[in-house]
């Protein structure tokens, strides 16, 4: 049986601020790899840079901590190169759907089978308060102390309209909620987008605890994510009412099974197995 | 080549984007092959799909050959423009090849020129579709120096097997009726009777499907890549000859392109991108992370003219210091530049052993011109079964299972950290872009910072013993010295054997395993005379590389950057000017 | 600094991220700026908003200086760590603040150093609030000196003046208990008596904040950036003082940054873009873009320790050699390394012209040491009037209207073309990143590729006589000569001042406009004695700089790439250890 | 008045394939330009690298030729430095769906004031025949003769989740009514997406013209573009039926709009006026 202190880490000095909305994004996390039953070895993290691109280091699993946004082409390779790893990859708003955003876009079309966590503070953290591309509107930050004049980007919807196989969104207030989603992203076959809404205490005053607490609520169970349209328009919603929980599914092919060798077993095994004989035969084609 | 040799043939077929230019050119390429001789070719073609004017240049000689020289025998006028742009290369006893019924021929070309009217048209017209004009070309061109046959004939079926026994009988016919109208009608002087002869078996390819093979021997498992000008053909090849035993993915862009690669190295495969400098330029963030995380991997960078899109269906050797430099910070890497289709292929299995022995990033660094040269191999030297595969140190089991956490980064006297991967039981293997620990965890601190970087940068000189010499040729002492990497081998070889003729004392060093550099570059250059690196590029790149790491200086360079390669008599003509000659 | 000055008193303030440290350390340099004294400070800091140890170390003299040597006067510990962090460098009759109610002090500590305790905490709360802790221990660092207090009280007040009277009168208040605790019952022997005195105003700021007001007076009226430490604060500088000014857009990632710029610098405005090394790797190929349709822009580049992530807010001079070789392809470029805030704010506006005279792209190479230290100058060095904006040759209204299409890359004997904004009536203004004719149109053809290559590669030459000579100091025939470039100039100075007064005849070349590099530079080299080039990297990258450009041979190389700035104590020891001393 | 001579390029040689899908776009981009009686010197066109991004050498107008995938951050760029030029930005779908993928999402949300075409052939034309973000799933290509196994993106789906103010899509076989959306776009207020169903005769043998004309059909009056839900729903369609004409418009902030210092003039302008006298005092604040 997996326990909770599997998943210590070995680093203790944690470089987040007292109160920070990561701290129980971490717990979550870690009690749903534990209720999955998954050994700390068997699960690989791939992180950007950015406050809650640290997190890997805070729990006990592999882990790649890669550039800023470059997430999700390392957990796509990593993903391809042993498909039996549970790759998780964390990053934040900047680093995802800023300085990443390609990637993200590009991540959905492939499908890869992996869950894709963003930390949304609706800011930029690490780097000390500027807006990110899920800054609210007219939201003031200390370089502009007028408002941010650039409307905010709506992840649910873009990855919606992107057909992304799982699309679920959860408040960092909220641990076992967050602790259930997350378990079903990490079940997911395929891509399981999930959008963490996060509040920064140092940089973000507006999107606080509170705030997020007194406009979330939950998707009920007849709220059915298979309907794009419904999804789309639910997707929305962002103001009084902020729905969270999985708001989208979508089932389409998941990438590692488009490849002849995958049937195989993993790249990995492949590669342990290569003999440079076996393509012996493919000079014949040069003469 | 030397002029020991006894034929050397330059032939060259003109024409416009989409007219064929490169399938008559491949044909007749492999028809000689398989008839015993050598060739060479070049490949000279414009950014467009259609259109514009594009050659093949293939040259035909009884020895090895690893060059083309700007002088032609015989020339295939495929469109307008061909005789115009050719006709100054064309030899005494040269003979033009064209339908006069397509194209207008001037009457000071005429006048200067063996035109050699083939009514190409009428003849595929004839055998049932105008496509066949560049078989009834190639017919023609054989015909010309009355090689055999059946060998050109037996290639157009195996080309046209899925397309169904009519359509490779009529390329058949059309090309016999293209060669007996050359037996029968031509008079001219530029009649050469070349009959195949039986030699060894050659392979035949270019330089950018050699690295593609060689990554395949090599057991490279995963490649992620952008397509682009001329690197594209790499993993072209690759997946079609190997498409069920490797993973590609043809990802959004350049960053992600090398990025993947790094997660799938992390993950325990061998792995690698393709790109040419533009992409590259995209990758360099990605390339320093290799550095950070010492992440094996290979990028073969086939380069083109720039700066930005520059030529880039051109060739150039530009991007030399740029790969030594590029990446922000300093870590250890390996740069090979293959001077020929072995080279690449050998350079390329040793690319992904270095990579893995030493947790670095290995440059393949070639240039359109390589890339896209067709050659004739010995296949003894695609020697399979010499290949090992090493994968440098690896934890054992044990060890995994008895630390609680795995030292990814452990500081060794080579700098060299054993290797584990994730998922394997026990282990938990951790890196990080930031500096970071032994375990791969972040750090401020100046010692640990310290610790990793010299682990790092020890590197260096562990794996400079696997560096090999560079090669040196021609007489020990000599009046003149030419230094060379990469692609500009032939030439400055052949170039070389010229000046020693024309009495001019000349010897060569040429560098494939460039970076680091072997401890013989710099003693080539003291005890030269005068020594000129010759590179396809404007600033003298090399040079530059071998004045900062040896402190030794070489007299000159001789530079070339209109986007096109070195024939051995520029070369010539180059030293002679600074000889005085 | 030399041993002349009466008065070199540091400071060092440390504790954890988000405890005001930089407040304290800020509103103290201030305080002693005003009083007609000179300051250098340095910060070091961990990526990281709460927590860790960060530090901020201030110099302050009667003399101007430039570096912060290793050693402590008044430590001040608002964190449990300083003490044992800082305690080594703790010269003779020297002080640590700290409140003993908050922190423990172990009998070892004690033993060796005179702690004072100052009940920062109780005070703050009897004030009125904890927070309030920052200012009283400003209060008791300053009445250790007995500084002018009504400074202190001024800049209080200036800096909470948004807040309201009560605010002020409360930190007022905080900062006044402090000060009179330390006088009353302070009985160590680090008691200096420091007066203010009646010196020329001085200005106080940090070299990003000088080059942020270099663009300004420039001109430059367009910037594009990602945030990225530690070059972050120079936009953020200009858009605190000239918001309407000129036009900032934050982009989505650098790739954007720079390509944004490039566009508004096509339409005729000065466009700069900010980053640090990570940035720069994916600017890399719009770099190279700005090389080949010469459009003027200006990188501001702070760099950091790489590689990759590095230690992200901490200092290294490792990306000069990138910078000279990055983008691929060959093209003309200049850098530019400040040496202090007014070479800064020189080198800035400079860079606008250099980049508007010659149509190519400067950096502004300059590092986080540098970059986040506070210095005081003399305002006679941002001489405004001064200033020249010059945009190089513009093509007349008459040559737009009378030539149907502009040549915009037209070859002229310079290299430059006269140049012309889009928009302007009758004008055509074209560029391609394809090699192009004059026009700005895609061309194939070699002689075209040669003349615009060789057009864009002649600037160098005319630029080169704009390139200042690089700066030496001390006595012509030395035993030892150092070379440095950058950030690095206040520590080589002073500890040229320091050799030469051990006896060890040392002087000094340094060197700010970096590329092209200067003749005299090489001259130097030649004739020293014995050079050591002083580099805060690992590789010497100016050394291999010297060799590749000069092909002279500097004798070795101080380096250090610990993340840590070199103090001039430091180059001492390393030239003393060289010299066998 | 403008004419067409105006706008004939010193080009001759045009580099695209006889047949090829551009030359109409060519066509009529230049009519629409001619119609809107605007003179070439007011105009500045970026593209990127690909067969279209050729385009603009091909008719007489500013330019400036970017790299691969990164029209819309200098377009941006310049139509800040100068907002009284008529910007438009052209290039493929690869270079504007995959290589430019961040910037394309990103300037439709800071809604700079141009026009943006994507000719979309659904295929990497100038490097031979590789799959684009838009190849349909299954299509074969040359190096994937098993077929592409990724499903396309749906670029109008994407850029009305992203609230793009103008999204339209035409065909290239339909001069006159692409001229038509051409002059629309150019005389919107704001980021004018244009995507252009463009016929590839050499790699794209499956969407030929005649794929296309069978499909297409217009949207009728009686559409309303400003219906974001009907918007997202009639972007589905693709198969049997595929719109043409205005799909989405959405009112929101122009980017030049939040800058105080254009609402003085052009950039250019106060370029132009610029002193360094002007900012003497700012200098004060460092005392
Ligand atoms: C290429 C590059 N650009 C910029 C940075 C600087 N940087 C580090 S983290 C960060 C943004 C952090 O914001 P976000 O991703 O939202 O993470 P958060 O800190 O809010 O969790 C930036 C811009 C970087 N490390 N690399
Ligand atoms: C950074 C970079 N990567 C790759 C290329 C090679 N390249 C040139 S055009 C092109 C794709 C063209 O496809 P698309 O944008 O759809 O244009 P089309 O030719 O189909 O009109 C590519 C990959 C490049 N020029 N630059
Ligand atoms: S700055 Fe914000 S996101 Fe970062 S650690 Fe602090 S509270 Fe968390
Ligand atoms: S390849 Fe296709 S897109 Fe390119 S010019 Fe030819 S037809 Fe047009
Ligand atoms: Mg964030
Ligand atoms: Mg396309």
């Amino acid at each position: 049986m997996v326990t909770i202190e599997d998943y210590e880490s070995r680093v203790k000095d944690i470089a987040w601020c007292p109160g920070c909305g990561n701290f129980p994004i971490l717990e979550a996390l870690k009690q749903a790899l534990v209720e999955l039953n998954l050994e700390p070895w068997q699960v690989a993290m791939v992180s950007g840079i950015g406050q809650s691109s640290k997190l890997p280091h805070y729990l006990r699993v592999n882990e790649y901590n890669e550039l800023h946004g470059r997430i999700l082409p390392a957990a796509t390779g990593l993903s391809l190169a042993n498909h039996e790893l549970v790759v998780i990859g964390v990053g934040g708003d900047g680093d995802g759907y800023g300085e990443g955003g390609n990637h993200w876009i590009n991540a959905i079309r492939r499908n890869p089978n992996m869950t894709y966590i963003v930390t949304n503070n609706q800011i930029y953290g690490l780097t000390k308060g500027q807006a990110s591309p899920t800054t609210d509107y007219g939201m003031k930050t200390k370089d502009e102390p007028g408002g941010i004049h650039i409307p905010a980007m709506n992840p649910m919807a873009v990855a919606i309209s992107l057909d992304c196989s799982f699309v679920a969104r959860c408040f960092a207030g909220d641990l076992d909620f967050m602790k259930e989603i997350l378990k079903k992203a990490i079940n997911h076959k395929g891509f399981a987008f999930v959008d963490i809404l996060q509040p920064c205490v140092t940089w973000n005053k507006v999107n606080t605890y509170q705030w997020y607490r007194e406009r979330v609520y939950k998707l009920g169970d007849d709220y059915d994510p298979t309907d794009k349209f419904a999804a789309f328009q639910k997707a929305q919603e962002w103001g009084a009412q902020i729905p969270i929980g999985v708001l989208y599914l979508f089932k389409r092919p998941i990438l590692k099974d488009d490849y002849v060798p995958l049937q195989r077993g993993t790249l990995l095994d492949l590669q342990k197995e290569h003999k440079p004989s076996q393509f012996k035969d493919l000079l014949k084609k040069f003469f | 080549m030397s002029t020991e040799s006894s034929i050397d043939l330059n032939f060259r077929v003109g024409g416009a984007a989409g007219q064929g230019v490169q399938s008559v050119g491949g044909v007749l390429s492999k028809t000689f092959a398989r008839g015993g001789y050598h060739i060479f070719t070049h490949q000279d073609y414009e950014s467009r799909i259609r259109g514009g004017h594009s050659f093949f240049h293939l040259r035909l000689s009884d020895m090895p050959v690893y060059a083309a020289p700007n002088r032609v025998n015989v020339l295939v006028a495929l469109d307008d423009r061909t005789i115009e742009i050719h006709e100054d290369v064309m030899v005494p006893n040269s003979v033009i090849i064209c339908d006069r019924k397509l194209r207008e021929v001037s009457p000071e070309v005429e006048r200067v020129h063996d035109i050699f009217d083939v009514p190409l048209m009428d003849i595929a017209l004839e055998t049932g579709n105008k496509l066949y004009v560049n078989t009834v070309a190639m017919g023609a061109s054989l015909g010309l120096i009355e090689f055999d046959f059946d060998i050109l004939a037996g290639l157009i079926a195996e080309q046209f097997k899925k397309k169904g026994q009519t359509i490779i009988d009529e390329n058949v016919k059309a090309a016999r009726l293209g060669y007996e109208f050359t037996q029968q009608n031509y008079k001219g002087t530029c009649c050469y009777i070349i009959k195949p002869r039986t030699a060894p078996k050659t392979m035949i390819l270019t330089s950018n499907e050699a690295i593609g093979i060689g990554a395949l021997f090599a057991g490279c498992k995963f490649v992620s890549a952008y397509p682009m000008t001329p690197s594209t053909s790499i993993w072209v090849t690759m997946k079609a000859l190997a498409h069920d035993d490797f993973v590609f993915v043809q990802t959004e862009d350049e960053l992600a392109s090398i990025n993947m690669a790094l997660g799938a190295a992390y993950g325990g495969v061998r792995a690698m991108t393709t790109t040419s400098g533009g992409g590259f330029a995209l990758m360099n963030e990605g390339f320093s992370l290799a550095g950070a995380t010492e992440t094996p991997i290979v990028v073969a960078l086939v380069s083109r003219p720039g700066p930005a899109t520059g030529l880039p269906t051109r060739t150039e050797q530009s991007d030399l210091e740029y790969v030594l430099h590029a990446g922000h910070g300093e870590f250890p890497r390996v740069i090979f530049a293959p001077s020929c289709q072995e080279e690449a292929f050998r350079l390329t299995v040793k690319a992904f052993n270095m990579a893995e022995k030493y947790h670095v990033a290995v440059v393949i660094l070639q240039d359109q011109h390589l890339a896209d040269s067709y050659r004739t191999v010995d296949p003894a030297d695609f020697n399979i079964d010499a290949i090992k595969i090493e994968r440098g140190p690896m934890a054992t089991e044990e060890e995994l299972k008895t630390s609680k956490d795995f030292k990814s980064h452990r500081v060794t006297e080579s700098g060299v950290s054993p290797r584990a991967f994730p998922g394997t039981k026990d282990g938990i293997i951790a890196t990080a872009g930031d500096e970071h620990d032994e375990y791969g965890h972040i750090i401020e601190d100046a010692e640990t910072r310290n610790e990793q970087m010299e682990k790092r940068m020890r590197k260096l000189d562990a794996l400079m013993k696997d560096i090999e010499e560079p090669l040196t040729y021609g007489q020990e002492a000599a009046d003149v010295s030419l230094i060379g990497w990469g692609s500009t081998y032939g030439a400055i070889k052949e170039a070389t054997d010229l000046l020693n003729e024309e009495g001019i004392s000349t010897n060569m060093m040429h560098v494939v395993e460039v970076f680091p550099v072997h401890k013989v570059v710099g003693e080539f250059v003291t005890k030269a005379k005068q020594s000129f690196v010759v590179e396809n590029n404007y600033t003298g790149q090399y040079a530059n590389i071998i004045r900062a790491y040896t402190g030794k200086l070489p007299t000159g360079g001789i530079n070339k950057y209109d986007g096109r390669p070195f024939s051995p008599g520029y070369i010539v003509k180059e030293v002679k000017r600074r000889m005085g000659a």
